[in-house]
């Protein structure tokens, strides 16, 4: 092969090491972009005056006069087309059987799409479910429910051998020559004034409890029960990992069963995490039944085994990085091995120690498997501490994948799956970042 | 230090007391996805109203029917009524689940809205289930691959379904796609041309076409006269006669409110 | 028995026949000469390897005996197991007889945190604690029950006083130790050896990690000690080793080949090879 | 000596203790290591106690039914009465994914390693490291949700022109080398020395034009298929890949780290080109290692089960054709987590134990790819320090 061929080879064998490298940064944004681009909107929206009223109404949050002032605006906007709709309605009363009930059927689902839009119409009934009792609350959720209002989706089923395609009907030319013909202009127009939407921070998406199945209120129950079954498997792991490090590093005699013990470790390591959750079923639940069922305790107990592997690996790396002489020097002054252990080695590892534990923290407050069948409920409201021992509890992790793919509404609350799907991995990353500097910081310590 | 700050901070905030917290004598309702929505808003409404705490999990009827035989849960919510093998499994652990229904509801028929079938045959849907027609076509639409989805075996709906339309021990295709609940497969099937799916009516939205069955539309008049032919009641299911909070909560669906909420979530009342 | 071993035997008999010059007692210095170590037939072995054999001599109180010897002759071996600081080696084990005070070294009823406690060790590289000064000196006493703030200040102050620290770092004792500088940071280890009051110091080659200039200072603190404690010295450097001992012990591969005062031992000696490695011949 | 007694340190130089003492002080260290023994055991009985206690809810299905039907039928219908129990279509469904990750996660991932060790400036290296962490950090239902609410839609509504592109941009860089080197060997083989520059540029033009009909033709075909469901395998692999990515590389890394400098320099001082020098001194050098990282990456792949139960579909059938990965699927870890709903344990059916038999069959899998790639590692160990 002639040089430049080489050459290429060679540029080209680079720019394939390269490329993974890029092909494995564009996966982490491609998957983190739109995750944080619509987590950040489940917080940072364009709210409505519903978002607000609801706000004040179902947590006493927020400017009564602003809210009351806005309101009335709003209402004399509405009530124009509140208007319209009943003059409409009894437009209806004096037209003949057949195109009354024919306007009828057409009526209703615009009726719906207003309701939808503005919450309850007036003269209807308080709905029992608190997602009916508010109009949109989210701005750009309103722009679409004007569509519906303004717009009656229609599928071309003529020619029933070919799929159907979609078209827009305007409702405002089936409705020509009524009453009803100027309401859709009218709400096109003034959607910004019946809706008042405003710039929202909602920083209680994070600290309120969750209202009517997610579709209204925030996921403080998901946060705290991620932190209780994170940190309660911490609070198992952590010290049970350090102790079997140390005698890993510091007591065990290479030899056979040394040796069982540490294949017994990666293999721990190596366990698909679906089947901790069955163990953590079999065995913590139905066997040991630390709880009736479900509790927090019971999850925490299996993420703890999950991530005990992790813990012991890093804090035998980190005692076995501490330098041989500190030991020496403490055993030298006459210091026995455990003293020694506690009051030296310990404390010099402690950043790297510190590390893992920080990285399995975030490994347990991440995995969803060994929770569904140990700890994950799909509704609940924040639990107290006194309760982890026998209640379970709505997680993150968890929640997430419920609303996602088992929520009735699932399409219609995005956003909250998002933000959550956020904050999980905020939380997951956030820890891990700082483990990664705090090593950082370590290392350069150790250089000088 | 930093870190022992924020540690603080998290402490503070973790066990800050967050609306009320404590669930001691709560109930705990397990089981079906179809009836989940029932139960949450049950719940929501429960809590609200009496300031007894609820907690919801929807892991199918099976594990509810389960978990009720284990003492897990309080109320078991089902969309299909109890095997005798779950009866009698009960009873060796001197749990006698006793039967509350509290809706009705309909199983629907879904397909994407591009799809221009109207109406479809109970046979027809067996067939296409069982895997025997695979083309739209056959049932009078566009020629077009049918992607079948179903749901987990766990699912009373699936239950239901399968008992309703195609007859004790016919199978399911293997080739069907199979969600874990109802909502699963509404997206599922508004995301997907080619698919057939079956649905409580509660979950029924615009987002997909609703196929007559037999040339009949599921609605709450063609249920309630039992024209519409996949309809089967929704259970919640506690051992023995129920006492004190659960029995006030199994009560809901007699009262006002509790009828409206099981309307406003699309099922039917009964 | 592999051929290895019926070698290792040979040769161990071979030792034990060796004449061995053990010092009698001498008295310039007041209180001193008694024999504080005594080793009979002692041998050291990693696994199969007999790395130190069968060394007989008396090491003397108050004075200061350098080991010295080419590489791997085992003579940190050696001193390494004096305060039994082989233990952390697994496969290490001895035979023969240690004493120190009379007292079985290796005995069943040794305590080894105790002996270590009246044997002090200062290792090859300056080894302080990432701690501050105070805290490094306070550590012994610390682990040997002394919680008193006012006793442990008196301590520190004196041990650092005797190490020759106290006048440069008595401003900054709560520093971390790990500032210090290398020559520093080894008078440091000596006063935190210093700071539990033992009867022995083993010095493990303490200056091969620094310049000459702190090595000057080392070798001036061991005269500063000598008389008070009884000393140890390994070194790699034969003029340090006629600078600051009294006495000489020589090993090669593993065998005490001389032991002598150290004037004789550098300008009359008695072994052909002690000559050899003295003279440079080999290293 | 004087007549001192032996008590607990009265004398000047008592290090030696009373045996009583003695005696305490060996119960109480052993006491103490035996604790400490009892904990870092703790590990061992935990592993033992999955096995058993899996095994135990696994066993009762095989007593009922045997091993054939497990292992050989496709029908799965657990819920019948009487249920049918064949899991040869999800353990199928499950090496598909994981053979489709691996597909696109070894190659990718190995090439990352070799980046990042020998390529890189130790500067960029700094921060790729986090990055690839923080990769490996992201949530399994993360991804899962990544796959079901964006992935999958996207494949549905576009999948053939994304197929198509994703065909251009892999393939066109790779058939172009592919015609350079075979125009310059052909040349070099058959034309004489002074034809030879000739020779290579009409090989080239040749090959070249071969290569774009071939881009063409098969990205056409791929423009023009239409992806019926985005829940799928290959949404699933793709995802999946992404997951075990993190682990290759770096334990592909460490292994190509512990290939010494002196190799390289070997072989660079003979006028090996970089490549040449990586894929023929280092690579093999590290080849056990590399293997350990592809056998945890697999791994890691095998045991996921969030992403698989959201976005593989479900489906329990071998897909048609079998190498189809535009067809829903279903795996080990969805049907434990998804069928778990129904889990009997009361009547201690066959439908509660089948589940566990699947997960018994994960832990072996599981536990024999450890021992393997520890072995590898091992063995990799000791031929690098020259046993």
């Amino acid at each position: 092969m002639n040089l430049g061929t080489r050459k290429i080879l060679d540029n080209s064998f680079t720019a394939v090491g390269m490329g993974s490298i890029v092909v494995m940064a564009l996966a982490l944004l491609v998957v983190l972009t739109p995750i944080v681009y619509n987590g950040v909107g489940s917080v940072f929206f364009t709210g409505t005056i519903e978002h607000r009223t609801m706000l004040y109404k179902e947590f006493g949050r927020g400017d009564a006069k602003a809210i009351e002032t806005q309101t009335a605006t709003a209402d004399r906007y509405r009530a124009e087309a509140y208007r319209m709709l009943s003059d409409f309605e009894q437009e209806m009363e004096g037209m003949s059987l057949e195109a009354s009930r024919q306007y009828r059927s057409k009526y209703a689902p615009v009726r719906a799409a207003m309701s939808s839009l503005l919450g309850p119409l007036p003269g209807d009934p308080v709905p029992m479910l608190t997602r009916f009792q508010y109009g949109q609350t989210r701005w750009e959720k309103a722009e679409e429910k004007l569509h519906n209002i303004l717009y009656e989706k229609k599928w071309d089923y003529s020619d029933p051998t070919v799929m159907a395609k979609a078209f827009d009907v305007p409702r405002a030319e089936e409705f020509a020559g009524t009453k009803l013909a100027p309401l859709f202009s009218y709400a096109e127009r003034h959607l910004a004034d019946m809706m008042q939407p405003q710039f929202t921070v909602y920083w209680g998406f994070f600290t309120d409890r969750s209202l009517d199945a997610h579709i209204f209120g925030g996921i403080w129950p998901e946060i705290q029960g991620t932190f209780f079954l994170a940190i309660g498997a911490m609070l198992f792991a952590f010290p049970l990992g350090v102790i079997a490090a140390v005698y890993f590093t510091e007591y065990a005699k290479e030899g056979f069963f040394t040796s069982i013990l540490r294949s017994a470790n990666s293999t721990l390591a190596g366990v698909p995490s679906i089947v901790f959750g069955l163990f953590g079923l079999a065995f913590f639940i139905n066997t040991m039944k630390v709880s009736e069922s479900k509790s927090v305790l019971a999850g925490a107990l299996t993420l703890a085994i999950m991530i005990l592997p992790t813990i012991i690996r890093a804090a035998e790396e980190a005692i076995l990085s501490v330098p041989k002489t500190y030991k020496e020097a403490s055993l030298g002054l006459g210091s026995t091995k455990w003293n020694t252990i506690v009051t030296v080695i310990l404390p010099a590892a402690l950043p790297g120690i510190i590390t893992g534990g920080i990285i399995s923290l975030g490994r347990a407050a991440g995995e969803t498997a060994p929770i569904i069948f140990t700890a994950a409920v799909s509704v609940g409201s924040a639990i107290g501490i006194a309760d982890v021992f026998s209640s379970p509890t709505p997680a993150l992790s968890w929640n997430i994948y419920n609303l996602a793919s088992e929520h009735e509404m699932a399409s219609e609350i995005r956003h909250v799956q998002y933000g959550m799907v956020l904050s999980l991995v905020s939380i997951v990353l956030l820890l891990n970042l700082s483990a990664i500097l705090l090593r950082a910081k370590i290392s350069q310590k150790l250089k000088g | 230090m930093i870190l022992k700050r924020i540690l603080l901070l998290l402490t503070v905030l973790l066990f800050a007391p967050v609306d009320g917290g404590a669930a001691d004598g709560g109930i705990v309702i397990d089981g079906s996805t179809t009836v989940g929505p029932i139960a949450k808003s049950f719940a929501a409404y429960f809590t609200g109203r009496y300031g007894v705490p609820v907690t919801v999990s929807e892991s199918g009827s099976g594990n509810g029917a389960k978990s009720l035989i284990n003492g897990t849960c309080d109320i078991a919510a089902m969309s299909r009524a109890m095997k005798s093998r779950e009866i009698a499994a009960g009873a060796t652990k001197g749990v006698s689940p006793k039967e509350h229904v509290i809706a009705l509801d309909g199983i629907a028929i879904v397909a994407h809205p591009s799809n221009p079938v109207p109406s479809i045959t109970k046979a027809q849907i067996a067939a296409i289930y069982q895997g025997r027609i695979t083309r739209w076509n056959a049932v009078g639409g566009p020629n077009a691959r049918i992607v079948v989805i179903q749901r987990e075996s766990n699912s009373g709906t699936q239950g239901s379904f399968r008992e309703l339309v195609m007859g004790k021990g016919v199978k399911i295709t293997r080739d069907a796609e199979t969600q874990a609940s109802n909502g699963a497969v509404k997206n599922r099937v508004s995301s997907t041309p080619g698919a057939i799916g079956f649905l409580g009516l509660g979950f029924v939205d615009s987002s997909v076409k609703v196929l007559g069955v037999n040339g009949v539309m599921p609605s709450p008049a063609t249920i309630q006269n039992g024209s519409y032919p996949v309809s089967r009641p929704l259970y919640m299911y506690t051992d023995g006669e129920p006492k004190g909070e659960v029995k006030r909560f199994i009560g809901l669906p007699e009262t006002v409110d509790g009828k409206r909420i099981v309307e406003e979530l699309g099922f039917i009342a009964k | 028995m592999t051929a290895e071993h019926k070698e290792s035997a040979v040769e161990a008999q071979a030792t034990a026949t060796r004449d061995i010059y053990i010092p009698s007692e001498r008295a310039s210095v007041s209180g001193g000469g008694r024999p504080h170590v005594v080793a009979k037939d002692f041998s050291i072995y990693y696994g199969d390897f007999q790395a130190v054999k069968k060394v007989n001599a008396d090491i003397l109180s108050q004075y200061v005996t350098a080991i010295i010897g080419p590489s791997g002759c085992g003579k940190s071996t050696f001193l390494r197991a004096i305060n039994r600081m082989n233990d952390l080696i697994p496969s290490c084990h001895t035979t023969g007889m240690l004493q120190f005070d009379g007292e079985d070294v290796y005995g069943k009823l040794t305590d080894e945190v105790l002996l270590r406690k009246k044997i002090g060790m200062v290792f090859q590289k300056p080894n302080p604690f990432p701690k501050s000064i105070f805290d490094n000196i306070a550590y012994g006493p610390r682990l040997h029950g002394m919680t008193d703030r006012k006793q442990l200040q008196a301590i520190v102050e004196k041990s650092l006083r005797k190490a020759a620290l106290w006048d440069e770092v008595s401003d900054r004792l709560d520093r971390n130790a790990l500032g210090l500088s290398g020559g520093q940071q080894q008078r440091l280890c000596v006063a935190r050896t210093l700071a539990v009051e033992p009867e022995i110091l083993l010095l493990d080659e303490p200056t091969s990690a620094l310049d000459p200039k702190a090595t000057a200072k080392i070798e001036d603190l061991i005269q500063e000690l000598r008389g008070s404690y009884t000393i140890m010295i390994v070194t790699h450097n034969m003029q340090q080793a006629s600078r600051v001992s009294d006495y000489t012990m020589f090993f090669y591969e593993g065998e005490l080949v001389e032991y002598a005062e150290t004037a004789q031992l550098f300008t009359n000696p008695k072994d052909r090879m002690t000559e050899d490695y003295i003279t440079g011949r080999f290293s | 000596m004087t007549e001192e007694v032996k008590t607990d340190g009265q004398r000047s130089s008592a290090f030696v203790v009373s045996p009583q003492k003695r005696k305490m002080q060996k119960l109480a260290k052993n006491a103490g290591e035996t604790l400490l023994l009892g904990i870092a055991s703790f590990v061992a009985i935990i592993v033992l106690f999955i096995f058993f206690f899996v095994a135990v809810d696994a066993i009762p299905y095989f007593q009922l039914r045997g091993f054939t039907e497990f292992f050989t039928s496709t029908g799965w219908y657990p819920a019948d009465e009487p249920g049918e129990f064949g899991a040869l279509a999800i353990i199928y469904g499950s090496a598909m994914v994981t053979f489709g990750s691996a597909l696109l996660a070894v190659p990718m991932g190995i090439a990352a390693a070799v980046c990042l060790s020998d390529i890189l400036p130790f500067s960029v290296r700094q921060y790729a490291k986090p990055v690839i962490e923080m990769l490996a950090a992201i949530p399994s239902v993360a991804f899962g949700f990544f796959a079901l609410v964006i992935l999958a839609p996207l494949l549905q509504s576009n999948g053939g022109p994304l197929l198509m592109w994703t065909w251009w941009i892999l393939a066109a860089p790779f058939l172009l080398l592919a015609v350079i080197v075979a125009a310059d060997l052909l040349s070099a083989r058959f034309a004489q020395e002074e034809n030879r520059k000739k020779m290579a540029l009409l090989l080239q033009s040749l090959f070249g034009l071969l290569a774009v009909l071939v881009l063409y033709v098969v990205g056409t075909k791929l423009n023009a298929i239409e992806i019926i469901t985005g829940t799928n395998a290959l949404n699933v692999s793709i995802i999946l890949s992404f997951m075990a990515l993190p682990t290759i590389v770096s334990v592909a890394e460490d292994a190509l780290q512990s290939v010494g400098r002196e190799l390289r320099e070997g072989s660079y001082a003979l006028g090996a080109t970089r490549a040449e020098t990586l894929l023929k001194t280092v690579l093999p050098a590290a080849s056990s290692g590399i293997l350990a990282a592809v056998i945890l990456g697999i791994m890691r792949a095998l045991g996921e089960t969030m992403v698989v139960w959201m976005a593989s579909g479900n489906s329990s059938h071998i897909p048609d054709p079998w190498y189809n990965y535009l067809d829903a699927v279903r795996t080990l870890t969805a049907t434990i987590a998804g069928d778990m709903g129904e889990a009997d344990q009361v009547t201690g059916s066959e439908r509660y134990h089948v589940l566990f038999a699947m997960g018994l069959l994960l832990l072996v899998i599981s536990f024999f790819s450890n021992l393997v790639s520890e072995r590898i590692v091992v063995r990799q160990r000791k031929i690098l320090s020259g046993q």
